[in-house]
């Protein structure tokens, strides 16, 4: 675990991507230079009836501060930070959790996001670019109920990855589940290769199932009630397949293909 | 001249009143990677039982209004792993140990107290009593005030160090059951452990955790504290330790002023790991602000309006 | 088709399962100014003791976390006043009238439940047995099974039509005490009454309330409620009114799914006494679309995670 | 008892007045034709962790639906008030409790104003100039600790009403408490008179003492913590000199002289 810091920081800039979804960029952070793809910031609601803190995924830094998170609102949390005004305070704990390995040079990496699983491996994608990996080795795979829900499409066509959309109902890219394209990529391709996911239930189920079955190491990124986030209140556990319990928080949020009862 | 931040329970000092809560720290190791745990008074550990427990199944945590719901299970390493992984971290903490520790038969409680008894680094036991009595039906120990003198006096035969009895809110008098585990050989009182509750999802008609009731912990259960450790203080001249719904220096104080010689700190280090800080700082603050020199001048000071 | 609102609580038949709580709506005269009477299943007037009281002296109220705390001391006109000037009002009344009795010795709560017994307007009586017993060193009387059961058997021998024990749930066992009016000849049970909790300011050392301790009530209580209204559903086939902190149409139907046959709004009348206005429309909306047909497709069917 | 009315309005206009002080007119608020001087409104600060309503004098209405109040950052639920953007939505709970009577056209009013106490006893001035009432029958004492204490000075020297400013420090104004220019003014004057006052509790009980100890009558109006406001929670209660309790939101917060024991 990174010793996590607990600051104040300014909403810098807000932009409501569509919908219900929006980012958030706040600063000064001043563990960005710790942030790694996968880390999460635990986000305070001070003066609201909101209890406990909400959970974000880092969906980038920048190194003079600036920290983003991109959410949906999902309830009564996430709706009342969507009205926090730009210059507003939030304290942000973090960043928390395990980050994502990152894959072999060598391996095609595989990407499937879905829903608010988008900015951890959106920040996955930039930060493998960063180190030198080639765009093209990168396979991003974006389900959506309609186009409604694949949100910064131009950011990640900017990346030089290979962009595969899909949504339920065919209103953007392929129509379908994501799972089905991913497949046949799988099926079809005979380099060695790794698999990223984080979103739904049904879908991390999916990629589970297919790195299982095509025997496609990876990892899951996992989602779970977190009162604390830092591994002390045992709140966010999930079943492991050998039985014992692991904390989502600090034992996770990236878990291996094949180590949890999905 | 700096207050004078020391308590003293039963033989043992502390360097300030702050301690955490059990179950809301684990062992320490995650704490001890966040803040200096030399901040703290005492370190409260997670129940220890007997054997390794999982605890229930998941979601085992809801949020309430101020406050949560948990059905974690006393999810525990088990005392010999407790002995064997934990102690030598614990060992070479800055800061006091109590060790919590619960049970399903009176038995348990013993063997698990008798093992403890050998190490020193143990200042003192708080004994859990709020657990279900699977020989007696289920009834909580310290529910009844015979089960909690028995429970007591056995313990008290294999622990030489002070032991703590940590009551539960959940009984028509928890003076009654103070009176009955002084009488049993306690040397202090943890007051309180968490309320039963209950959380329903009205979408969906389930329970929000795997239980059916919780513990109810956080703000939303002040009230009831302070009303229990001022009752208990009133009727008793053991040391108490004040527990729920400290989330700040007023309610610290608050704590205090009801009879709480000391007090732990639970469900607001989810919120904020790094509370013990702020609220070590503004004690003093507030402590030289109102010419208090000693933690003493503050217990059991309030007045009745 | 419009689902059907009404239930049914020992023979009587209300036109919603949406009540006042008692001490939250005096005697109907304020709350009839504000909205349309009828939007009430029942109203539950203030208690009513043998003689009048005045109460405590202020204050008698301090805000808490999600909730208040209250020592109003059963302030009340006293029978005699309540029969000659509030009667003829509440007979008026578009609504069911259900009045709370309160005594500090049984031969009281009799004869109050006695002179009630002449006015066909009352409904029901709603037994506070939540008071302290005078005759018996100030114990209440609902905290002790035996009190209970003879507190039932009195009343029901004077007043023809059916009573609802008001559970405290300052027990180590509600479910003992509800056996106990079940026993004594309760009808219903009313689930829960106030917590007891305490408030200090920690700038002045005095308690925020007149009494040391006081009544918790509103959102925080929720929890506490809710299980206690499913513990007592899960060991008695009698009808209970849940209460506890509902401010919302969610909270009434979380109430129904653990086993409230109807609910009793309190201290959130505070905040919105229109309040039942919106929870009536709210509720027909809620049953529409889970295809609920009447309030008992809701109640009970909590379903374990 | 007038019928209230709970009304979702908008934060029209925000006035930071001084320091701690602000004026906040809400709109539409729609029963403002039944608002008198003394009337209250209890208004919700939603999604925050204040449970209760607060209760605010009215300062003035006007009649397409503004309602005006003034208020001081006392505590919490002050604080996060006076951070509301303008634009916001507040519920109003009210017009509350009784209202002034005003005096007989032939009495000279004295009106003695402290603090917060200020709001209401402005609207009964500008209340009784609209009903006829000759400016110079209404002698405005008006005290505070410092200069920052008197707000909205020349809103009151406008009415054209005898204007007594009195500080504690003697910043502005007669120097001492507001309570001596006043008696003097009382000893002074044969003609009949009428006291009304609102503010500390210090100067309603001096308030209360000169209109018995002078024979002078009049009207206090009290503060008390409100849980419900409109007379249904029995928390508001004051005791009353006759050994009886008085709610203070709705048998008030208007009482006469020599009523309440202060
Ligand atoms: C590690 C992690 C990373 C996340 N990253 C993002 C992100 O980048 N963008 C985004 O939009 N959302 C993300 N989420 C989900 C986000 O935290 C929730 O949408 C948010 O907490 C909902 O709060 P609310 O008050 O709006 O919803 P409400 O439903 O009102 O409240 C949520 C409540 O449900 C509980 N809960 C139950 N199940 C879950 C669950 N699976 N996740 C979280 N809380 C749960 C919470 O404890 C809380 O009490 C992440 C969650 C986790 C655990
Ligand atoms: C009829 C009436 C009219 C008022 N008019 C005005 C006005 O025009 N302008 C203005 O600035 N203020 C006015 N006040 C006072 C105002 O309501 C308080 O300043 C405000 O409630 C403080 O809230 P807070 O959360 O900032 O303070 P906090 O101290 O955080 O909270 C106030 C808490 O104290 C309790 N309380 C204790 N004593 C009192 C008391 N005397 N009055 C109110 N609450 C009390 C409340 O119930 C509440 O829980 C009026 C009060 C009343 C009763
Ligand atoms: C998640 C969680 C786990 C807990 N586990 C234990 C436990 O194992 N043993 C125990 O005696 N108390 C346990 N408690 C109760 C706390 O020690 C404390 O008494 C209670 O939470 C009230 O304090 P708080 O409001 O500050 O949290 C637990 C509380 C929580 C929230
Ligand atoms: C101010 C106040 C006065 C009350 N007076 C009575 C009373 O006279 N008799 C009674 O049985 N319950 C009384 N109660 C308890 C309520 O009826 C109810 O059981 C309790 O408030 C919980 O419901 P709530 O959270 O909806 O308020 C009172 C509660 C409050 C807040
Ligand atoms: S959220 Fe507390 S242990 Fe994971
Ligand atoms: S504030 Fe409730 S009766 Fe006055």
């Amino acid at each position: 675990m990174i010793k996590p810091t607990c600051d104040d920081t300014i909403l810098e800039k807000k932009r409501n991507l569509k919908n219900r979804y929006f980012s958030f960029t706040f600063k000064p952070f001043s563990l960005v230079k710790k942030c790694k793809p996968g880390h999460f910031v635990q986000l305070e609601l001070p003066n609201t009836d909101i209890y406990f803190r909400r959970p974000f995924s880092i969906a980038s830094v920048t190194s003079d501060g600036d920290i983003e998170i991109i959410f949906k609102i999902f309830g009564k949390g996430t709706a009342l930070l969507a009205e926090l005004a730009k210059g507003g305070t939030v304290n942000l704990l973090g960043p928390l959790g395990k980050s994502f390995t990152f894959p072999k040079k060598n391996e095609q990496t595989i990407i499937i996001a879905g829903g608010v699983g988008f900015p951890p491996l959106m920040y996955l994608a930039v930060e493998m670019i960063a180190k030198g990996y080639n765009p093209k080795s990168i396979h991003f795979f974006y389900g959506g109920r309609t186009t409604d829900d694949i949100i910064e499409k131009s950011r990640i066509k900017k990346l030089g990855v290979n962009f595969y959309p899909v949504t339920e109902d065919g209103s953007y890219g392929t129509k379908g589940l994501v799972t089905k394209p991913v497949e046949e990529f799988i099926q079809s391709s005979d380099s060695k290769m790794r698999i990223y996911s984080c979103g739904p239930t049904g879908m991390l189920k999916a990629a589970d199932s297919l790195g299982l079955k095509y025997s496609v190491p990876g990892q899951l990124s996992l989602e779970a009630p977190m009162p604390c986030g830092v591994g002390i209140c045992l709140g966010c556990v999930v079943e492991k397949n050998d039985g014992t319990h692991a904390r989502v928080c600090c034992d996770g949020p990236i878990f291996e293909i094949g180590e949890i009862k999905l | 001249m700096k207050p004078d931040l020391k308590v003293n329970i039963a033989g043992v000092e502390f360097a300030n009143p702050l301690m955490t809560a059990s179950g809301c720290c684990g062992y320490g190791e995650e704490l001890a990677d966040i803040f200096p745990l030399a901040k703290l008074g005492a370190l409260v550990t997670k129940s220890i039982s007997l054997n390794p427990r999982l605890g229930h199944p998941p979601p085992r945590t809801a949020e309430v209004r101020s406050g949560m719901l948990n059905a974690i299970g006393l999810a525990n390493v088990g005392i010999e792993k407790f002995i064997s992984d934990k102690i030598p971290f614990l060992d070479k903490q800055p800061t006091k140990i109590i060790v919590n520790v619960a049970g399903s038969k009176l038995a348990e409680y013993v063997e698990v107290c008798s093992k403890l008894n050998d190490f020193e680094s143990v200042s003192m036991i708080e004994l859990n009593i709020s657990c279900p009595n699977v020989d007696e039906g289920g009834m909580e120990f310290g529910s009844d005030p015979v089960m909690t003198e028995k429970s007591l006096k056995a313990v008290k035969k294999v622990f030489d160090r002070p032991i703590i009895a940590k009551l539960s809110p959940n009984v028509t008098s928890i003076v009654e059951i103070a009176k009955a585990a002084e009488q049993g050989g306690a040397d202090a009182f943890s007051v309180i452990n968490s309320l039963v509750g209950m959380a329903v999802d009205a979408e969906s008609w389930h329970t929000k955790i795997t239980n059916n009731k919780g513990g109810l912990t956080g703000p939303a259960i002040k009230p009831v504290a302070l009303q229990m450790v001022h009752a208990v203080y009133s009727h008793s001249s053991l040391p108490i330790i004040g527990i729920g719904g400290i989330q700040s220096t007023t309610d610290v104080i608050e704590f205090l002023l009801c009879g709480a010689t000391a007090v732990q700190i639970g469900t607001a280090l989810f919120k904020d790991p790094m509370l013990f800080i702020k609220i070590e700082k503004e004690l003093l603050q507030y402590m030289k602000r109102k010419k208090c020199n000693t933690i003493y001048d503050l217990i059991g000071k309030v007045r009745k309006y």
